[in-house]
């Protein structure tokens, strides 16, 4: 077995597996090479990485990694990277998941995903539509916007994702938008040393179905939320007339109060230590008394 | 005093009162002594039924024999009972025996004088003869001052008494059973028993006598659950993810109290769905895993079963068979999830199927399980019941596995299982299957179509070889599957054909019926789907086949595992017992039917 | 000019080029002429798969005849494709007829040389005629100015030449189409069109006349899916809750379109197991409802499936099924959810099956799956398929039910399903049915087992009463059913039976066999669980029955619906079709398979 | 047919049917007997009120009510509630669901129920435990409890029901304990008034699994959140020692932050009006030209 810990240092072509069919101008391929570029950076060992996805167009980044990898079922990659953590606990987990995938279907999941706080990084790709099936309303689309399934507009205000997740307990929220490349990594980078389930949620561009969800090509509606402790830089590149807030993401009133600006502000919402379940469940085990299977029947016998 | 070998009594309780607990401590005694039990508890549907309501009906069947017993049986000789409602309520189900003894408790008799005479007139009218008693005083001031426990260690020592079973030997199972108990409480729960054992409710020539017999093998006593639970870790598998339900919960129970001493992890999961997946997650990275869930469950489960075909994630699910359809009737017994287990994911998605129908299966059912979703790569799902989660058997103590590496499984659990080795050659729809943390065998798995690259395939041809692959590994399987046993003889007028809990009624009515001189064998499966081959051969050589189920059927309706045996066969299968009575069958009900059936055939 | 009475041609293009489109509306133009036509859509798996790749292959394969068509036939007598990769790939399929003309873009051959040469060398070799052709430059600086679009325009005018079809007619359907666009582009695509119909790429010899029949009819043009969601709304369904998933997913976007204006309501609810959860609270609540989905959204609702069955609440699901198991093939067509429709959820749940073989069909089902639903109050499931969905036909414009009252319900309706009226008398578990709102008839409804007051009840004989009333229920559904009408033969040496949408090519199958001169019969169903009585009878009079079914079988594995045939009949029903490709069933495969099957029994 | 609406008024005898199997001194009694005294005193009728619950100890309350009802499935309770407020919004809707049923399998209907604020009074019967079952962890169960599923002690923090409900949008959240007679008839009665989604979360005694659950012999633990105009007065009478604070349902701030002293806190947290997905569903089709059946298949003629 070579020792490729030692001998090969990880490169963006290493990566690379299959060629991927997202269409053109997607947002999924930049979400895909900021992924490739944490790895590198941090130099994160392939065999050691496991991406676990759900269904939609976002379902198919594990395809693209030339990691471990799981293409799941619709709304449940959560409940499979946890059976992960707890069996190989030195994994790295990254979770991909769509708006719908997350917030529809798999909102329960992740509202015990986020609880549990068990080590991942939970990548939300939010174009606010169900791509895969072709443009129907996601639980994110903006009121209003006529979809096949609400020819009239969609009916209701979107779920926000900050507050969900804040409301749920999570110890790491940060929101990045794709296209604003350092920002972007820098969030992955933060969320991947955060302990525990760190919540990523990422503004994504849907140029075949919902172009009008994210002007990426204007930086002046965004805000970077930014500490200079604990926070994540402002992308002055990606987005030179975006405005600066200092805020402290430490504070679960403060994060609350300004989960109402979402989507419109970047930066790390809030972070804290909490308790990981997968470490409590795999210390019970290690600090148990273990027994001998010669013993199992004992207490059994008459 | 009389001697006994064969005798079946219950002690019927209300709810919250200790009569299963009472049942326990009397059968571990006669166990020790080398009795052979078998023991169903009667468990209501509510919590806490209010007391005395036809609800509040729980209690323990025991059977006890000096030869090894495979089921609950036929009909009680004993019955002990709290007041004139239980004893209303259980005479419906018309499991006592003539002649039957019922012990009543006229300690309500104050209160329903009306009703206590009309169940006695009942009960006398039907040929049961009714023993009334009351508790005594003293009894009656002791349990008031531990807030009305206890009347079931009066009653308890009025069973001892009847059977002749030794005061201290039985009150030293009091001790260890109530050992967190405070002193004097504990004292005041073997002074009421020494009440009920002097109470004299019997005559002593009425009293009974079980010669025990010593064992050569030491005996374990557990119910099905908790056989299966120690058989998971055995097994080798080290993660549990399950969702409480009725009656798969006690699995958990068990495996939260051991797995962390075993080294495995208990994970308990927001709903089923969830829990499955945590299951293959596991697998994926290379810890053996296991669900246990009851019909509810299983019917939400089926999606990710899919995905543990396509993507050839192996996973165990345990499926422990309730009355339904829906919520149904969760504290009863039946075998109605056959084809959700068998067909129920969506797809065509190939599985294995495997019943259980003992103490003995639910230990090594695990490992074989193991076994199938490693060597095939897919699911592996495993039928128990109600009936056989509950009941509590004394086996010998069973030889262990301590399987690790799959391949290595010991022959007798294949045995057991009617199964030879697996091939070593099965054929994967993907070739790379390694899991995470091995450098450069890095994959991606999914529940699309894939070549045997892995990699995503549309193509027709790709889509049916998958199909093909998949299902040649329940071919593989079903080549590896030897004919199960089979009961009395080996050919002749009929064949009664069953699986899971029936087990031990089929054996017993085919050996009572071949001791009557009919001509009858049995034959039952474990592994349920696939079925071995060449089972025509078999069905042939009988002139009728039928089978024993637990689920409805009719003239127009095959019972499920008559359906599959029809079509696998085409042989004319009916169903002889295709009742969804919520009761495990009597064998004394198979042996009527079977003579029945062959009384009307022979006219016809 | 060649006169021609049945021809199958395919334009094919990269996804998002508009193949379809175009495809669109020269079958308008062809079925307003009269001519009968069918088509099939190809639709690549991912939503803008890279061009000029393999994934990207996208298009219409078109059959035209001069009298009704069911199915897409089997080889296609002309293409028109875009570039080499395409046809590279679609070559795979074997899908094109001997002598077969392929008109072959080389718009791309400059930067692909040896692939276009080698693709034309296969073509050549495999006896097809490769007709090459460039887009002229005025055509191709007008697409420039589109920004790339308007190519299929240009393909357009090369088939309207190619089929004689009027100019200014097939402009009136181009104007239609693209009545939103903003006129000068709107006038680019025109202009286009008419450069490809004035390209003369084939010799005015060898163009072909489609002579239209004048309608006595109106006609309409509808795929599966639309139909469904009109029958919908004609069967006085006014609620339709469901979750996106590929093929069901028009289905809801119809229905969001239409049924706010006939007062529905339209539901996108959060899952599929939220979905019918509301079609079963709008069903109690006495508003008719029902949902649709594909194979893993089934699987998601057998729990709640199994509420409806218990709690005897009606609901209607609709299940288009694609490739599988798991995420399996979402664009393909396949056949094996019949299984899990019929029995996937967990206990004995009864409920009835219907499968739908065509446009007629899915039009009319929502209203026999009302009518069974709201008798019989149980769950009524739908399978359609992938290929069903997706595929146009011309069809007379369909006879309204405006379906109020389902006791009311048109006798039309009931015959096309092969069905007589329900007896009047079908025992309810619950005798008390009504809905909210209504004073005095209160009544709680639950999964748990009742009796006929509704309440619960864990009593052996109310569970299997409560089996038994529900068994009924399909057999008085069964005892209504007669049998399908028959094609080809009443007997003799083959009957091929299949379900859902094989019909097409049984019907065609058997017609050429028996014009041929060779005895067989074919035998069709729509409703698929139950069967009718007395099919032994049917199969009896036939020396050999095999079924058609697009799913995996072998020797060893029988394929769904032969497996419920062979335990009904106890016939050897072979599979004689079990495949599991993803492409709907060939009329020529079956005709050779069928005689080569009667040439190895009548040699064995 | 009776015109009930005029002769007879509701008694609580009408609104008997079957007699409860709870345990002795169970807290579903108390929850039965206050739902009913509410409907008494605000004369709702039988025939137009639906129960719904999913399955728990909770879930059996329908079968308790002479009204309508479904006891349906776990945690499936509230898209069936949607149905029927769907079909027929004139009918009363009261859904009826325990802390496992709510927040463990119903999680994902709950937070959707909640954003799509349909009109119905939720109540979530909180005991901790998972009742029916027999004692094993629910999503509330204290940390450190031990049951069953968890020997050692309930291995997380357990989710906050209050927080959960307001980060998913809720329009209307309530707490109440059921011995406190009033304060939990005036709870259901605000709640009832409220258009859409009011949930109301219940402390609810289980004697049998989880005694230790809530102090309900002392009150002096507990805090009323009252505000004059909107809330829910105080209840002296049933938690004499309770401290009150006065407190403004209105700002979401202010909700979540007090979420915080949950389960310490009694009273209205948050209220405000917002759209109705079943309103808008519904005046959608009202609004909209209706078309003559016979013109459906018009646009498909060729
Ligand atoms: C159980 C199930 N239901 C529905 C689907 C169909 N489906 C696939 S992806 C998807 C939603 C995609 O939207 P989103 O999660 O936002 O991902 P995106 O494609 O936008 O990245 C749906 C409904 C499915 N595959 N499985
Ligand atoms: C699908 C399914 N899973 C599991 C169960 C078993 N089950 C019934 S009630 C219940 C939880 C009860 O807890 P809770 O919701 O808190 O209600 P309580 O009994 O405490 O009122 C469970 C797990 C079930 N009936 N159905
Ligand atoms: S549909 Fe949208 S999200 Fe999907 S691949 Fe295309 S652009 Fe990307
Ligand atoms: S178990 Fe608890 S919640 Fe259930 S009835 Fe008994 S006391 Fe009430
Ligand atoms: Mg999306
Ligand atoms: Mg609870």
């Amino acid at each position: 077995m070579p020792n490729s810990d030692v001998v090969n240092p990880v490169t963006m072509k290493d990566l690379k597996s299959s060629d991927p069919r997202w269409c053109t101008g997607c947002g999924d391929y930049t979400i895909l090479v900021g992924l490739r570029k944490f790895m590198v950076q941090n130099q994160i060992f392939r065999e050691n990485t496991v991406n676990i996805s759900g269904i939609g167009c976002s379902g198919r980044i594990p395809h693209y990694m030339n990691t471990y990898g799981i293409h799941s079922i619709h709304g449940r990659a959560i409940p499979i990277a946890l059976g992960i953590a707890l069996a190989k606990p030195e994994l790295k987990l990254f979770i991909h998941s769509g708006d719908g995938d997350s917030l529809s279907i798999g909102g329960n999941h992740l509202l015990h995903g986020i609880k549990k706080n068990f080590n991942c990084v939970y990548l939300l790709f939010d174009n606010q539509i169900y791509g895969l099936t072709k443009s129907q309303t996601s639980p994110t689309t903006r009121q209003g916007l006529p979809t096949p399934s609400h020819p009239s507009g969609a009916m209701i205000e979107p779920i926000n994702p900050i507050s969900f997740a804040l409301g749920a307990g999570a110890s790491f929220v940060a929101t990045t938008a794709e296209w604003m490349g350092n920002h972007f990594v820098e969030t992955l980078d933060a969320a991947f040393k955060h302990p525990g389930f760190s919540f990523v949620h990422i503004a994504q561009r849907c140029p075949k179905f919902n172009p009008s969800a994210w002007n990426f090509q204007d930086s002046s509606w965004l805000t970077f939320l930014v500490d200079e402790q604990a926070g994540i830089a402002a992308d002055s590149k990606s987005a030179p007339d975006a405005k600066v807030q200092s805020y402290s993401p430490h504070s679960y009133e403060n994060a609350m109060a300004i989960s109402k600006d979402v989507p419109n502000v970047f930066g790390l919402v809030y972070k804290a230590e909490k308790p990981m379940y997968d470490k409590l469940v795999l210390d019970a085990t290690k600090n148990q008394k273990q027994k001998d299977l010669d013993d199992l029947l004992n207490d059994y016998i008459i | 005093m009389q001697k006994k070998s064969n005798f079946r009594f219950e002690l019927l309780m209300d709810a919250g009162n200790g009569a299963q607990k009472a049942g326990d401590i009397l059968i571990k005694a006669f166990a020790k002594k080398g009795v052979y039990v078998f023991i169903e508890p009667i468990i209501p549907a509510e919590i806490s039924p209010p007391k005395r309501t036809p609800f509040s009906l729980s209690g323990a069947v025991i059977r006890l024999s000096d030869s090894d017993i495979t089921n609950i049986g036929s009909f009680s000789d004993l019955v002990l009972v709290e007041h004139e409602i239980l004893l209303e309520r259980r005479l419906q189900d018309q499991e006592f025996t003539e002649g039957c003894t019922i012990l009543l408790d006229l300690g309500s008799k104050k209160r329903a004088q009306d009703a206590y005479e009309a169940v006695e007139k009942k009960a006398a009218d039907a040929g049961y003869n009714v023993v009334s008693f009351m508790i005594s005083e003293e009894a009656e001031a002791l349990i008031k001052s531990l807030n009305g426990n206890g009347k079931n260690m009066y009653y308890l020592g009025i069973l001892a008494c009847l059977f002749n079973v030794d005061k201290d030997f039985l009150i030293s199972f009091i001790k260890q059973t109530f050992k967190k108990l405070p002193k004097d409480k504990l004292d005041s729960n073997i002074q009421i028993f020494e009440f009920g054992f002097n109470a004299q409710v019997m005559d002593e020539a009425d009293s009974l006598l079980f010669e025990g017999i010593t064992h050569k093998n030491e005996k374990v006593l557990l119910d099905g659950n908790t056989a299966l639970a120690l058989g998971v870790i055995d097994a080798g598998i080290r993660l549990y993810a399950g969702y409480p339900i009725t009656p798969a919960s006690s699995i958990m129970h068990s495996l939260a109290r051991l797995l962390p001493a075993y080294g495995g992890v208990l994970h308990q999961a927001e709903d089923e769905i969830s829990a499955i997946g945590t299951v293959i997650g596991s697998y994926f990275a290379g810890v053996p895993a296991i669900t246990a869930t009851s019909g509810p469950g299983l019917s939400l489960k089926q999606e990710f079963i899919g995905l543990s075909v396509a993507s050839e994630i192996p996973c165990i699910v345990v499926d422990v068979q309730r009355g339904g359809p829906s919520t149904g009737l969760p504290t009863r017994t039946e075998q109605t999830d056959l084809f959700a287990a068998a067909y129920g994911s969506h797809g065509d998605g190939p599985k294995v199927v495997i019943s259980v129908a003992n103490v003995d299966d639910c230990f090594y059912v695990p490992h074989v399980a193991r076994y199938i979703a490693e060597v095939c790569r897919l699911p592996v799902i495993i039928l128990s019941d109600y009936m056989i989660s509950v009941s509590y058997r004394v086996v010998d103590k069973l030889k262990q596995s301590k399987l690790d590496d799959v391949r290595k499984i010991d022959d007798f659990v294949l045995d057991h299982f009617y199964m030879n080795r697996l091939s070593d050659s099965i054929e994967m729809v993907k070739e790379n299957q390694n899991s995470p943390g091995i450098p450069d065998q890095m994959r991606r798995v999914t529940g699309l179509n894939t070549g045997s690259s892995g990699a995503i395939e549309y193509s027709a041809d790709s889509n049916h070889r998958a199909h093909e692959v998949r299902s040649k590994k329940i071919h593989a399987v079903r080549h590896a599957l030897k004919m199960p046993e089979r009961f009395g003889s080996d050919s002749g007028d009929l064949l009664l054909v069953g699986w899971g809990s029936s087990r031990g009624a089929i054996e017993e009515a085919v050996q009572s019926l071949v001791n009557d001189g009919v001509d009858v064998g049995g034959l039952h499966f474990k592994m349920v789907y696939p079925l071995p081959l060449n089972l025509t051969d078999i069905f042939q050589s009988y002139k009728h086949v039928v089978t024993v189920e637990m689920a409805y059927g009719d003239s127009l309706k095959a019972t499920p595992f008559s359906m599959m045996l029809r079509s696998e066969t085409l042989c004319d299968v009916q169903g002889l017992i295709c009742e969804a009575k919520g009761r495990p069958i009597k064998p004394i009900y198979l042996i009527e039917k079977a003579q029945a059936f062959l009384k009307e055939v022979q006219h016809a």
